[in-house]
């Protein structure tokens, strides 16, 4: 049924060609009086007064071809399917490059991978990130502090191209909205348990994205 | 290493280039030589260095090994600069430059040369600059950024090629990474040339050649710090600061030190209102580029034991928190109560500012009772002539000197750069050091006189073997450890002394006479006033006495009266704070632009590093404040007033920089005739005379988990066999 | 087992390509260029020269003037070790003492010269020159010779310390090659049945006679001369004849 | 002399709207009027979490503190700024956060004197 | 048929049927806002169901149904993030077949985005305070 009236629709769209055959013409003569230094006349131009024009122009008028030419594309359109998707039941396409929410990932091991190197704080061009950083007990650097200002934060992602091993990432995910200001104030450990949670997402991105890098 | 018995021996034979320019102060001078440094003609005298000649034009040639205030060891080659004729680079560093010669640090060879030596040194060296805490200012970094080459034949992905070294332990301070090490030599050089700790040496050869003890040893030296600083790599780097702050993030303010009396100049660096770490800033004139470790490491005692906010002492007889509100308004009706009947004590961490308006209050109370915590003999010119309190000859000349009598006094750890000038004098001077007092550890030799008061009596008698050493001297110095003018008979020593100082034959201009305090505040304190010692405190027993920071226990509850109401004005719960009845917060070094003036009588100032704490407010302002409470109100409301007020009661309190000269011997001489006292015949002694003495000291030293960590690591090490 | 199973895996991870990752400092030398204390050599085991090598210390620093005494440094490290057959820690310290250094610079120059035994070293100090010279004319036979007599590896002792075995870079006897360093004397011109008999002497308490052992004297051809056999010539020979 | 002065240029000066004081009364109230009635609506429009009474209050104090401006001129323009004001919030080109600072509470002057910038801790 | 649109009639009937009846797909349509028929690929472990048709262009051809649990309080965080990279076509793989998928066990419980609810995130200092105050002395 539907088919049938796309096709009714796209009559009505090459109808149009029968009942205006001046659009053409009248293309063609605004882009046809191309001056020869080059410049095209772009304003609104004086409709032509030729008394062939003029009854054409009153003619669309009165059969109110626009309206119905109009309502034809709505028609259309509603049998036709959809291009909007179903948010949040279908999803679209993403890239393994997608910068969105933070985390901070582990060694396989489960030993966490940042250094303290501090790199990300200084790139960070937003100054979103805060670090504090101090030796383990272990010996090993480490940060006692990883702040990041979620709010504040760009997304441009020059902290996990700073980081020399891969310990911030921005993940996938950007469904963490949230209802107030406070909760974006990332700390350490929100961090990291977002790599915990994400690391399999995290992990086939990294993958995906290897060759390139 | 540098001077063993050999020095003397040859006598003037063979010269250090220091020496040598010690010397060429006299009049003969030597012709200079024309060289070209990248074609820019440069005069300069035989013996300089093509380093040196140019800098000389401002080419700045790379360097690792080479430092200005170390023996010369060219084994870092990356000074390696071509000269015209020449067929191979020279060693820039070492090489001496010769007449007409064309040097060209900008060429291709001089740019290979420098590639290869960098390839070189980064094939050993681990790429571990993420957690490495000299990333950021490495000069490896920089110079292979500069001069090294943007690719490398260096391909390991085995990682079995790069030479891994065995870290070593040397004391709580230093922290070492001996795989980033490039064997420049540099900390080598410092532990026996300035620190005379010979205790630092490479090991091995070729590949394995390392840099360490051998043994397990800490690095017992008080200056220990500064091989960080002149660590060109990150071998080398502070442990209380490991990891904690990156270069770029940090707020540098320069500052001035005030844990000891020489007022060496520092570079406070910030982060997030925390101080980070402390580091020298170049004065040639105290601390040339180097300080003492209790300086440089003692900053995280300003972290802990902290006065936050004023307390007062309830019925109970416990300190509670208070508003400030409530604290200086019982203050204040204590003060009011007790009329005139007020003293104050200001302690050795006092700043100028505070002392002033601490005076200026009480003067208006119609009190005189201002005393120092430290005392100094009255008897005689006492404090009235200020060149009977000072270093008077200054700290930069004492390396000058030809003969120098240590009475009473440890330098080492009184005044740490101090010693090191001495020893700088001896190494390269031939300066020669006798020492009346405990028989104590200098690391350099000197004729010890014995501890008793009557090797003074024997020198001004010329009966000594060293009197006429010290007769003939032209540049004599007698020092006078600040602790034994304390003892009962502190006048009568004095007195001894400057009659001694006034038989020596100095030249014009130098000053023999030289007093060494211990404590920072003292000499601004006596300038402004003070008077030396609590004893008018114990006689007049005032209703209120106000702890400026004395914390050294120089009066107990006990010595006063049970209604004495003590009101400590400081940064630390220290020994002040415990006998408080109220406690005012204050500023620490760090927290305050406040004026401090060193032994030598130079005024220096600090500046604001961080806030201060919690509700702790800059001292003297807490003074202003009380004083409008009780209705005495002082006449300055910002620094730039205070600082007015400081220049009315003595000019030079604000002069900062410059040491005011003062030169009364003569008179104090005069006077001293009058002195009444005795000399005592117990034994001088000082109480730091072992390294573990030295790391606790003040508030803040006794503060700091770093300090304790070192003393305990001293003594360690004493029972160690090594 | 554990350390056999970790090489095995090691083994197949690099044979695979895949990085390994290192957890201890590579070995470069076989020397520890750190002292550790053992039961054999700390500081609390008294070192002092003999009489006899005290007279000999004393005519050693004789030699130096006053102000480079401690030039001695060599000499006398190297005393010491003669004394106690190899160079203990406190015989450092002894060294240091006498000349009045620091420490450190003993150690420096001690840790330096590889001919200083800084281990428990056997009374037969067996070096074998593998260098290529030595090497083309047999010195593998030779090694392995001694390898299975002595039942030692390189740098190893034997329990009785009667041997220590290493192999060594050129001595510098090449002419007599292959050759053994035993102690101060050398060996040459060996073949497996003189290196045989050489362990055998020794171990018998028998000192060996030290030199090549093919029957030459030094390092002349075997049997007659094969150059050099006519009169030299006089002075001035192939000069250009203006001079 | 000087108030000789003022009192020339204010009689000089034209009056922005009312003629007399009579004029500017009626014009305030009427400006009180307009937001009298208008409060409930900016209760239910910003969801205020005041009620209607409060509204009432705080918008008779803030007459009232005006209320002993008797320069005619000066109550015009306040009159003016009142209905600029008004406009703003009817149409909502206010948000919440700017009605509801009506209701801050009182902040403390900055301290001028020494001893209140010690005490609160500001220089 | 399809001439006229017949064919449709029938899938939409057969989807109903699948759905479980008339009731369940109106519930279905209303919870969802949309009645497609799919080919189940998957349920995860919070019963999420993951379906495939790709008879409709891509950016459309999958999509999820979230649990029954959840009723109208569904959330585009419930999707775990195994499931994230193949319901965002970053692959075709399914999570259980994907051998670049690290499994390790410190990895955390995925859970969706608990923002307004107790459980939410709180922020909160990961550092020791910075300076120590002196605690006087107690006199007992």
């Amino acid at each position: 049924m539907s088919s049938s009236l796309t096709k009714l629709y796209s009559l009505s769209k090459t109808g149009t060609r029968f009942i205006r055959p001046s659009v053409n013409v009248m293309n063609r003569r605004a882009l046809g009086s191309e001056p020869k230094d080059g410049y095209i006349y772009v304003n609104a131009q004086e409709p032509s007064m030729e008394f062939k024009d003029i009854t054409d122009r009153a003619a669309q008028t009165i059969f109110l071809t626009e309206l119905v030419r109009g309502f034809g594309v709505t028609l259309g359109h509603i049998f036709k399917e959809p291009a909007t998707i179903n948010y949040p039941f279908e999803k679209g396409p993403l890239s393994p490059r997608f910068r969105g929410e933070h985390a901070l990932r582990r060694y396989p091991s489960g030993e966490e991978r940042c250094i303290a190197c501090k790199l990300c704080e200084a790139i960070c061009p937003a100054q979103a990130i805060t670090i504090e950083a101090e030796e383990r007990a272990d010996g090993s650097r480490r940060t006692t502090r990883y702040d990041i200002d979620m709010t504040k934060c760009i997304y441009c992602g020059f902290c996990q191209e700073a980081c020399p091993v891969d310990a911030i990432v921005e993940g996938p995910n950007f469904e963490f909205s949230t209802e107030t200001h406070e909760e974006l104030l990332y700390n350490k450990e929100k961090l990291l348990n977002n790599g915990d949670k994400w690391e399999s997402e995290i992990a086939s991105n990294i993958h995906a994205d290897h060759l390139y890098r | 290493m540098l001077r063993t018995a050999l020095g003397k021996a040859l006598k003037g034979a063979q010269l250090s280039p220091k020496h040598a320019r010690v010397m060429s102060q006299q009049p003969k001078k030597p012709e200079q030589i024309e060289v070209f440094i990248d074609d820019i003609p440069v005069k300069v005298d035989p013996g300089t260095t093509v380093l040196q000649a140019a800098a000389m034009v401002g080419v700045e040639i790379p360097r690792f090994c080479y430092h200005e205030r170390l023996a010369v060891a060219g084994n870092c080659r990356m000074c390696l600069v071509e000269v015209e004729k020449s067929p191979k680079p020279v060693a820039a560093c070492a090489m001496p430059v010769m007449k007409g010669w064309r040097v060209k640090t900008d060429s291709e060879m001089t740019k290979k040369a420098r590639e290869g030596i960098m390839e070189f040194l980064l094939i050993n060296h681990p790429l571990d600059c993420p957690i490495c805490d000299q990333g950021g200012e490495c000069d490896l970094q920089d110079q292979s950024m500069a001069f090294g080459s943007d690719k490398s034949r260096f391909t390991d992905i085995e990682h079995s090629g790069k030479r891994a070294v065995e870290d070593k332990d040397i004391g709580p301070l230093i922290k070492t990474i001996m795989t980033r090490c490039i064997h420049c030599t540099r900390c080598i050089r410092f532990a026996s040339e300035v620190a005379g700790v010979d205790d630092l040496g490479t090991t091995g050869r070729g590949n394995d050649m390392q840099v360490g003890t051998y043994v397990e040893k800490m690095f017992l030296s008080e200056m220990s710090g500064n091989i960080i600083d002149l660590c060109p790599v990150g071998a080398l780097t502070s442990k209380p600061y490991s990891f904690t702050a990156r270069p770029w993030e940090i707020r540098k303010i320069d500052s001035i030190d005030v844990l000891d009396a020489v007022g060496s100049n520092i570079v406070v660096s910030s982060r997030t209102g925390e101080v980070m770490r402390i580091m020298p800033r170049v004065n040639e004139e105290i601390n040339e580029e180097w300080i003492a470790d209790k300086s440089r490491f003692s900053y995280d005692g300003l972290k802990r034991q902290r006065l936050v906010t004023p307390m007062l002492r309830d019925n109970t007889g416990e300190l509670r928190p208070v508003d400030w509100e409530a604290a200086l308004l019982t203050v204040a009706k204590q003060i009011k109560n007790a009329g005139a009947n007020v003293g104050a004590i200001a302690g050795g961490l006092a700043d100028a500012e505070v002392l002033v308006a601490v005076k200026d209050l009480l003067n208006r109370l119609g009190s005189e009772a201002l005393c120092t915590e430290h005392t100094f003999p009255m008897d005689g010119s006492g404090t009235d002539l200020r060149s009977s309190y000072l270093l008077n000859n200054g700290i930069a000349h004492a390396e000058e000197a030809d003969f120098v009598l240590l009475v009473g006094t440890n330098p080492r750890f009184e005044a740490p750069l101090l010693n090191s000038r001495l020893r700088k004098g001896y190494v390269h001077n031939e300066l020669e050091v006798a020492l009346i007092g405990p028989k104590v550890d200098l690391r350099y030799q000197y004729k010890h006189l014995g501890d008793g008061t009557d090797v003074l009596q024997q020198l001004i008698g010329g009966g000594h073997e060293v009197s006429k050493k010290l007769k003939s001297a032209k540049k004599p110095l007698i020092i006078v450890g600040s602790e034994v003018l304390e003892r009962p008979d502190g006048a009568a020593i004095l007195a001894v002394i400057q009659k001694l100082s006034a038989s020596t034959k100095a030249q014009e201009g130098w000053k023999v006479l030289n007093v060494l305090h211990k404590v920072a505040s003292q000499v601004a304190a006596l300038d402004i006033g003070y008077n030396p010692g609590v004893d008018k405190i114990r006689e007049n027993n005032p209703k209120v006495l106000l702890l400026l920071g004395a914390d050294e226990g120089a009066i107990e509850k006990a010595d006063l009266c049970d209604n004495t109401f003590v009101v400590y004005l400081g940064h630390h719960g220290d020994h002040g704070a415990t006998i408080a009845d109220a406690i005012l917060p204050g500023a620490a070094y760090t927290e305050k632009q406040a004026t401090y003036v060193n032994t030598e009588g130079r005024a220096q100032q600090t500046l604001v590093a961080v806030t201060p704490p919690g509700r702790a407010r800059e001292d003297w302002k807490v003074i202003r404040a009380l004083s409008e409470i009780v209705g005495a109100k002082l006449p300055y409301d910002n620094l730039n007033e205070i600082r007015d007020r400081l220049d009315e009661v003595a000019p030079h309190l604000t002069k900062y920089g410059e040491a005011e000269n003062a030169n009364f011997f003569k008179q104090a001489q005069d006077l001293a005739k009058n002195v009444k006292t005795q000399l005592d015949c117990t034994p001088l002694d000082v109480k730091l005379k072992d390294l573990s003495d030295y790391f606790m000291t003040d508030s803040i030293s006794r503060a700091s988990p770093t300090m304790a960590k070192c003393v305990q690591a001293v003594l360690k090490q004493k029972q160690s066999k090594f | 087992m554990l350390p056999t199973l970790r090489t095995v895996a090691n083994g197949l991870r690099r044979s695979l390509g895949l990085r390994s990752l290192q957890t201890t400092s590579t070995l470069q030398s076989d020397n520890l260029f750190v002292h550790r204390d053992t039961p054999e050599d700390n500081p609390d085991i008294p070192f002092q020269f003999t009489t006899e090598n005290k007279k000999r210390a004393d005519a050693i620093l004789a030699i130096y003037p006053e102000g480079h005494k401690r030039a001695a440094m060599l000499p006398l490290l190297d005393l010491a070790q003669r004394q106690h057959g190899w160079l203990p820690i406190s015989a450092m310290h002894h060294v240091a003492d006498i000349l009045g250094l620091p420490k450190m610079r003993v150690y420096e120059v001690a840790t330096f010269y590889t001919m200083f035994m800084r281990k428990p070293t056997g009374k037969y100090h067996v070096q074998v020159c593998t260098t290529t010279p030595c090497w083309l004319r047999g010195s593998d036979e030779i090694w392995n010779t001694i390898r299975e007599n002595l039942k030692l590896e390189n740098g190893e002792t034997s329990k009785d310390m009667m041997f220590t075995l290493s192999e060594v870079e050129c001595l510098g006897a090449c002419v007599n090659a292959p050759m053994v360093q035993i102690n101060d004397d050398y060996y040459e011109d060996l073949t497996v049945e003189d290196t045989v008999e050489i362990l055998c002497d020794l171990k018998e308490g028998r000192k060996p006679k030290p030199g090549p052992r093919n029957g030459r004297f030094a390092a002349e051809p075997i049997g007659e001369p094969t150059s050099l056999k006519g009169e030299p010539p006089a002075a001035g020979f192939g000069v250009r004849p203006d001079l | 002399m000087a108030q000789q002065t003022v009192r020339q240029t204010i009689k000089q000066v034209k009056p922005i709207l009312s003629l007399d004081k009579e004029e500017a009364r009626k014009r305030v109230v009427s400006l009180y009027k307009a937001w009298f009635r208008q409060l409930p609506y900016i209760v239910k429009q910003y969801d205020m979490p005041k009620s209607v009474e409060q509204l009432r209050d705080r918008l008779r104090e803030e007459f009232n503190k005006h209320q002993d401006i008797k320069d005619v001129r000066i109550v015009d323009m306040l009159v003016i700024k009142g209905q600029m004001e008004l406009m703003e919030t009817v149409n909502m080109w206010k948000q919440k956060g700017h009605m509801m600072a009506y209701f801050k509470d009182t902040w403390e002057p900055k301290p001028k004197d020494f001893l209140s910038k010690f005490l609160s801790g500001k220089d | 048929m399809s001439y006229f649109g017949l064919d449709r009639i029938f899938k939409l009937m057969k989807t109903i049927k699948d759905y479980g009846g008339l009731r369940a797909s109106l519930y279905k349509l209303y919870r969802i806002d949309n009645l497609r028929p799919g080919r189940l690929v998957a349920t995860d472990k919070f019963g999420n169901k993951y379906y495939e048709n790709n008879a409709y262009f891509y950016g459309r051809n999958r999509w999820v149904e979230y649990a029954p649990k959840y009723g109208l309080d569904y959330d585009a965080s419930q999707v775990p993030a195994e499931w994230y990279g193949w319901l965002h076509y970053k692959t075709d793989y399914l999570p259980s077949e994907d051998p670049g998928r690290p499994k390790y066990k410190w990895m955390a419980e995925y859970t969706e985005n608990l923002t307004g609810t107790k459980l939410q995130y709180m922020p909160y200092t990961t550092t020791n305070p910075k300076i120590q105050a002196w605690v006087p002395p107690s006199k007992k």
